[in-house]
């Protein structure tokens, strides 16, 4: 039998979505088609256009307006960079979070290795071998520290990868034995950075910036360029969003998650150096919840768990939002027990809206 | 039908010789033979798990052969992973789409093999040039920068195709292209394939449409569980001959001319509206008759279908059952009232694919199949037994997870699930997608029967041969709406075709 | 999120009347370890907003840095950034904390330092320490241990969270007058019960089964201790066992009355609290402050509590 | 071949922590002598009731699909509740009264997760802290005690006994024998099984999937008020944050005990397993004078050891095809 050849394509539900000028998709759903309709020139502006399909920026932004007006003490620059060095530290994470994130995989395991590192990067300094070396004895302790972080991460990422094991027990796994090394390595003690130039390098500013914020955001911008420009990070985005595809595509996705588990071990590590250089110290218990604070501050920032969806510029408005609340409030002396319900209760509107804002078509069933 | 090419007498593109492959418990091939002559399109067939699909996999190089050797142009090769087969030239257009959603159209077709500059940067610009200058030699209407989960179907499958122009491919394999496609698409399909042929490449064709295959293909292979049955002309052959090789005997397509005893009306739809789904729906079924709804993917079909079954809200509108008017929220209340639906797609929305057999028959009665607070594992096997004698299911045990089940016997299955719970009017979406021809056969043989036995049955589908078939009745959608009722003994083709594709219908929107 | 929003202004609006005062007020922040883990710190909160209510030219920021060191850290940033009159801290970690207090000192923020002292090397930064010597109530429990047992015997050991200074100090004072004053006391094992009465229960339970003598158990505070007894009633073996606190909880006081517990150490929290904002307060009004003011947490046994009065937490 | 399991083999192989569990039993046995004894053995399972109810509970909501994490919090939720009741209203209204707060927070979990189907990982993440506010504003941070604890009947899930075992050794196995009947013989759990497994066919079954995650939910929070109620009455007092961490013991033994955290397949005996070997982990390791952080190591092992056999008695392999 000859297909017709008369006959025109008819398909409502399935026509190539316009790309530029849709509101999304729940917006479209949810608000009366006129008000839709006056909103929608509104995305011709592409400031507006962008904040529509970046939600947490407006978020970032509704906070910082509000402390900005609640707060004496919010709105200054010493604030701001009190801020960012406040969040460099679980920002970092989240920046290799994002990676894992989008690779499908999920990392419970850095705060501990957040600890191991700095545990080393503290305690290196002070061996005897190094003793004559002055200041450079920080450099191979830093190094050291930063191996271990990307070492733990190639261990994770290769049990992942062989076992095939989900990545949420693996991780689950390794926070608890990951601490117990810690524990191992320290005896329960605190060590204490003897060289004060270490605990200094925090206080140091390049212009009006911090060097902590600014290495914060040096690597906020590399790992940006790394997930939007490089083949690597684009195909972290195939591995997460069609990981059949990716194999038939020939990607090779055990070493390729490996890799990732590994920039995000240097990342944990990297942040336990920096925040040791705060305290010019590193204890044990360091970096205790701070996997649950990254991943809510990566899922804010619309990384999907469920991977192949996610970018560095939301998970920074993520790590804002968080740094700001918590700044702000202190700021407002908000009781210690009131800002466990405020800050819950955000993580859950905010996906709340997002469900209802950037749902996915899915044809108005009943499911 | 497509005009006799003359077979060169070159070298093959491709020759797999004596290909075996176990898996445990299971010979999936057994010393199977395939060639493909460069510029021959080359149909491949066989019942599922005849064993194509794993010999498409070892073509690709994501399975390794048990034994055998594959022959590339005269040389004997072998492929370790899917990118060593993609540079040697063979390249396969899987059935289901392998595109990652969120990445670009361009970024898809050359997925793995993103050009590179330094620092390992993608190369954009060469990316775009090039995927552009292969998305116009497809004569697509979007370019390389397009999000792929914006694209329609139909484009979405381009993209799949663009991927196979992006190497020298010497042989290009589709498997099942058109299962989602409209017949527009499908034309520009062909066309493609044409052009593939003209330039030499070996095309296989892998698709249970026997007038696809009969007016595509060069030459046809047919497999029978894992073994090689044969090579035909397709010229020198016909379907039952085709069809013989495959299921071992041939089959009755005819229709089945018993008139319908019909009794009354169980079904009465009238103006049901669900924007922008379907607008102003009008029919009514009778027990004992079976009523086709034929008409494109998206006409409305399958939607009036959930709105039925309680999976969609509708704004206005009467449904009557069994002459009482009601109203229908949830699949839980449709169920109560005797309405059953058997979903178009069986794994997503049909089956729990780790679940057994059993249970997956018993689930939607589970609730009342109790002793006490129990449930009663007796009546349930009682049940499952019933319902695979009558439906021949083929498994071993009741206790076998059902996904491990041939797509056939799956369906049976979720046909078994509704039969048992005696509905009054059975709603059967898609009934034989991507199933083999014996079985096709024996569901189309087994909706006759049900309504000889005096359900109401509504029979949703996409391929007019089997509308034609099964229907004592046939409503014709276009575009959300009916646009036409016809009766079995005036239906023509061509008139089916004009009600479904909107030609002379005014459309007031 | 506009139900965000209001959901945040009401709260806010409370708030900025407190924080909302006149400007010859003195304005100190205290940040504190991590309140609502046990009835001591709480106790210790709610004595230093009475204590501060109660002076008219005070005002207060209170912060809670939930036992974490990094937030402690941003907490004294913030504070800083807030330009008050003098900071309060107690240290979740004595190390950690040396490089934020330095900041302070060099914005000349007078810091003082409660409950659980700062590491050596940070002494010089800040204005005063007022606390509790942990490891004088470690060596406290050790002479008492040792009296009661009468030099010979077998102990063990419940420890606070591993890796915290409170923890640490208590059982080094402990362990190094033990060995010193009464060597014959063996110390069996030590393992840690959290600051938590019920993991501390397990952990004697487990111990109960491993030795089949033990003469005395040590616990870091007397929250464990009470589960360590607990344990030891339920199996039977609670008769003639020393049970050895600190930090004397109301618990232990009632358990010490029915002659069920030993003793601990007394330490009022109200006094803690009140001591370091007195001190903080002499500090601005620029007196002579000695650098560490430890207040006093003497023993507390059966036989003198009558002395004392039940502990509010 | 090293990476492919015999066909023969993976019987044994898909017991992964089974063996594992009776592997340690007898390592243990060897290296004390006082591991292997009626009174250490009662001790562990009465430590392990705890974790173990609210474990039961948790397995359920994985087998429908979803997490649970708000658990740890809720924990501390109804114990601070039930033991600052007691001494108010009396045990016998604190304990219902309790129920009722607790299944609220429940449904508060059902509803965001069931009904307006948001991830669960990270609402009951959020819950998690929400709760935790919660808590310590209701207590005002303070710790709660019983103040007469020999007298109050209250002592008998805690600390008593019917027939001569421990209460919550008796509640922990009724309650895991009562939910094993439940997902394995009736129509609930069935429904939950299907859900889990696929959520959108089970509703083109007319199942409604929406309550049966509601209700896997509301079995979780009851499950966590039996655990408060027995906890509440061993310790006889609670603190605010007395659950710290438990969601992750919780998760850690669910994930030992084989359920898969993609929902329709695990099994509430095997959660029972998991328990147990974690229990005795830490139980064994004091007993051989390790110092705690060695059961950290232990587990960090034993997890991805007795899951990767059980992946791999599943696949037929033990490595990975991932390329």
């Amino acid at each position: 039998m000859t297909p017709p050849d008369t006959v025109k394509e008819s398909r409502p539900v399935q026509a190539d979505a316009p790309v530029e000028q849709a509101l999304p998709q729940g917006l479209e759903e949810t608000l009366p088609r006129a008000t839709a309709d006056r909103i929608r020139p509104l995305l011709d502006n592409p400031v507006l256009r962008w904040l529509v399909r970046n939600p947490i920026w407006v978020f970032v932004l509704i906070v910082f307006v509000f402390f900005s007006l609640v707060s004496d003490h919010f709105f200054a620059a010493r604030n701001f960079q009190n801020i960012l060095v406040q969040t460099s530290t679980i920002g970092l994470i989240a920046l290799g979070m994002t990676l894992v994130m989008v690779n499908g995989n999920i990392d419970l395991s850095v705060g501990a290795t957040l600890a191991l590192a700095a545990a080393f990067a503290v305690d290196v300094q002070s061996w005897a071998v190094f003793a004559t070396w002055g200041n450079w004895q920080i450099l191979p302790a830093v190094c050291l520290a930063l191996l271990v972080g990307i070492g733990l991460g190639a261990l994770n990422g290769f049990i992942v990868w062989k076992t095939g094991v989900d990545a949420f027990i693996v991780t689950l796994g390794a926070m608890l034995g990951i601490r117990g090394l810690v524990f191992v390595y320290t005896g329960e003690q605190s060590f204490y950075a003897m060289n004060f130039a270490y605990s200094d390098f925090s206080a140091l500013s390049i212009g009006p910036l911090p060097a902590l914020a600014l290495i914060f955001l040096l690597c906020t911008l590399a790992v940006h360029l790394l997930l939007s420009r490089t083949v690597h990070g684009r195909n972290t985005y195939a591995v997460g969003g069609n990981r059949e595809a990716a194999v038939n595509a020939g990607i090779r996705v055990g070493p390729h998650m490996m890799i990732n588990f590994m920039i995000i071990g240097f990342f944990a590590a990297l942040s336990g150096v920096l925040l040791s250089t705060q305290m010019g110290a590193a204890t044990p218990n360091l970096g205790r919840d701070y996997e649950l604070w990254v991943i809510t501050a990566v899922v804010l920032g619309g990384t999907k768990l469920t991977g192949g969806k996610g970018d560095i510029i939301g998970t920074l408005g993520g790590v804002l939002a968080i740094g700001m609340l918590r700044n702000g409030m202190n700021l407002m002396n908000v009781p210690a027990f009131y800002v466990y319900v405020v800050l819950g209760s955000i993580l859950i509107a905010v996906l709340f809206l997002d469900k209802r804002f950037n749902r996915t078509a899915d044809g108005g069933l009943r499911l | 039908m497509t005009d006799m090419i003359e077979r060169p007498a070159r070298e093959p593109a491709l020759r797999l010789e004596g290909i075996v492959k176990t898996f445990p418990g299971v010979r999936a091939l057994d010393g199977v033979d395939f060639e493909v002559m460069p510029g021959e399109v080359h149909a491949l067939l066989g019942e599922n798990g005849a064993g194509k699909s794993t010999l498409m996999k070892v073509l690709a190089g994501m399975y390794q052969p048990d034994g055998g050797t594959i022959v590339i142009a005269g040389r004997e090769v072998r492929m370790a992973t899917p990118l060593e087969a993609k540079r040697q030239g063979i390249v396969l257009i899987h059935q289901e789409l392998s595109l990652v959603p969120e990445m670009s159209a361009a970024e898809n077709i050359y997925l793995g093999e993103l050009p590179r500059k330094s620092f390992g940067r993608v190369d954009w610009k060469t990316l775009y040039a090039r995927s552009d200058a292969i998305l116009e030699r497809l004569r697509c209407s979007f370019r390389g920068d397009a999000t792929v989960a914006h694209l329609s179907i139909a484009n979405q499958q381009m993209v799949e195709i663009a991927r196979a122009l992006t190497v020298d491919a010497r042989v290009v394999v589709f498997d099942e292209p058109t299962a989602s496609l409209t017949d527009a698409e499908k034309v520009v399909l062909f066309d493609i394939i044409n052009d593939l042929k003209a330039q030499g490449v070996g095309i296989v064709y892998i698709s249970h449409r026997m007038d696809e295959i009969f007016t595509l293909s060069d030459r046809i292979t047919v497999l029978r569980d894992g073994q090689y049955r044969g090579t035909l002309d397709t010229a020198a052959t016909n379907e039952d001959e085709v069809t013989r090789l495959m299921i071992g005997r041939s089959l009755d397509l005819s229709r089945d001319t018993t008139p319908a005893r019909l009794g009354d009306t169980v079904l009465e739809v009238r103006d049901l509206t669900c924007a922008p789904h379907f607008e102003d729906v009008a029919f009514s079924v009778r027990a004992g008759e079976v009523v086709g709804f034929y008409g494109l993917v998206g006409a409305g079909r399958t939607a009036i279908a959930e709105a039925l079954f309680g999976l969609r809200s509708c704004e206005s509108g009467m449904i009557r059952v069994a002459g009482k008017e009601v109203t229908i929220d949830s699949p839980e209340q449709a169920i109560a009232l005797g309405i059953s639906l058997v979903p178009e797609n069986r794994k997503e929305q049909g089956l729990v694919l780790q679940m057994s057999c059993r249970d997956n028959m018993t689930l939607p009665q589970v609730q009342d199949l109790t002793a006490g607070p129990f449930v009663s594992s007796g009546a349930e096997i009682a049940i499952f037994d019933q319902y695979r004698d009558r439906l021949a299911i083929k498994t071993p045990s009741w206790r076998q997870p059902v996904g491990v089940l041939s797509g056939g016997n799956q369906q049976k299955i979720v046909i078994g699930k509704w039969l048992s719970m005696q509905p009054r009017v059975l709603i059967v979406d898609e009934p034989t997608r991507g199933i083999d021809v014996g079985s096709k056969s024996e569901i189309h043989g087994l909706l006759r029967e049900l309504a000889a036995q005096g359900y109401a049955v509504i029979v949703i589908s996409s391929e007019m041969p089997e509308v034609l078939r099964v229907s004592d009745r046939i409503v014709a959608m276009y575009h959300g709406r009916i646009t036409r009722e016809f009766s079995a003994d005036e239906v023509t083709e061509d008139a089916l075709v004009q009600a479904i594709s909107g030609i002379g219908v005014e459309l007031v929107s | 999120m506009t139900k965000t929003m209001r959901f945040l202004l009401a709260g806010c609006g409370t708030l900025a009347m407190a924080t909302a005062a006149s400007a010859d007020t003195v304005r100190i922040g205290i940040t504190q370890n991590n309140v609502g883990i046990d009835s001591y710190q709480t106790t210790y909160e709610q004595a230093f907003i009475a204590a501060a209510d109660a002076n008219p030219d005070v005002d207060v920021i209170v912060l809670d840095a939930g036992g974490d060191v990094a937030r402690q850290i941003s907490q004294m940033q913030d504070l800083i950034q807030q330009q008050v009159d003098a900071i309060i801290v107690w240290p979740t970690d004595g190390q950690a904390l040396v490089p934020a207090v330095r900041n302070a000192h060099r914005e000349g923020i007078p810091v003082i330092v409660t409950n659980s002292n700062i590491a050596e090397a940070g002494l010089d930064f800040i204005a005063a320490f007022s606390g509790p010597n942990n490891i004088q109530q470690g060596i406290y429990s050790a002479e008492m241990m040792c009296e009661a047992l009468g030099g010979e015997g077998e102990i063990v050991q419940i420890t606070g969270m591993p890796g915290y200074t409170t923890a640490i100090e208590r059982q080094q004072g402990f362990d190094d007058r033990l060995a010193e004053l009464c060597p014959d006391v063996v110390q069996l094992d030590i393992q840690p019960g959290d600051w938590n009465r019920e993991r501390a229960q397990r952990t004697m339970e487990t111990f109960l089964t491993r030795f089949d003598n033990i003469d005395g158990v040590y616990s870091g505070d007397d929250n464990m201790g009470v589960g360590a007894l607990n344990a030891a009633l339920a199996a039977g073996r609670a008769e003639g066992m020393v049970f050895i606190g600190a930090t004397n909880f109301a618990v232990g006081y009632d358990a010490m009355e029915r002659g069920e517990y030993w003793g601990s150490v007394y330490q009022s929290p109200v006094d803690d609290a009140e001591a370091a904002l007195q001190t903080a307060l002499d500090v601005l009004a620029g007196e002579d402050v000695p650098k560490l003011n430890y207040f006093d947490t003497p023993k507390i046994t059966q036989d003198n509590m009558a002395e004392f009065d039940r502990p509010v937490f | 071949m090293l990476d492919r399991l015999k066909a023969g083999g993976p019987a044994i192989a898909r017991q992964g922590i089974l063996v594992a569990f009776i592997v340690f039993m007898i390592a243990f046995t060897i290296m004390s002598d006082r591991f292997m004894t009626a009174d250490n053995l009662m001790s562990v399972f009465r430590q392990s009731a705890i974790i173990g109810v609210m474990a039961l509970g948790v397995t359920i909501v994985v087998i429908g699909g979803n997490l649970d994490l708000s658990v740890g919090s809720m924990l501390s939720f109804a114990t601070v509740l039930v033991v600052d009741l007691h001494d108010k209203i009396g045990p016998e209204l604190a304990i219902p009264v309790m129920f009722l707060a607790t299944l609220c927070l429940g449904a508060v979990n059902g509803f965001l997760v069931g009904i307006l189907r948001l991830n669960s990982l990270i609402v009951t993440l959020g819950m998690l802290s929400v709760i935790q506010g919660l808590v310590l504003i209701y207590s005002g941070g303070q710790n709660v005690d019983i103040v007469d604890q020999q007298g109050t009947w209250f002592a008998l899930f805690g600390r008593g006994a019917i027939f001569g075992i421990a209460t919550p050794i008796v509640m922990f196995g009724l309650m895991a024998l009562v939910f094993h009947v439940i997902m394995t013989t009736m129509p609930f759990g069935r429904r939950v099984y299907a859900v889990g497994g696929n959520p959108t066919a089970s509703v083109f079954s007319g199942i409604p999937r929406s309550r049966v995650v509601f209700t896997t939910y509301l079995i979780s929070a009851l499950c966590v008020g039996v655990a408060a109620v027995m906890l509440g009455s061993r310790v006889m007092g609670s603190q605010n944050n007395v659950g710290q961490g438990y969601e992750l013991q919780v998760l850690a033994a669910v994930i030992l005990g084989g359920t898969s955290l993609l929902g329709g397949a695990g099994s509430v005996l095997r959660t029972v397993l998991g328990v147990l070997m974690l229990a005795f982990i830490q139980n064994g390791l004091i007993l051989m004078g390790q110092p705690y952080y060695t059961q950290w190591l232990v587990t960090w092992a034993v997890i991805i050891v007795a899951v990767w056999l059980d992946v791999a008695a599943k696949r037929g392999r033990l490595l990975s095809p991932i390329a």
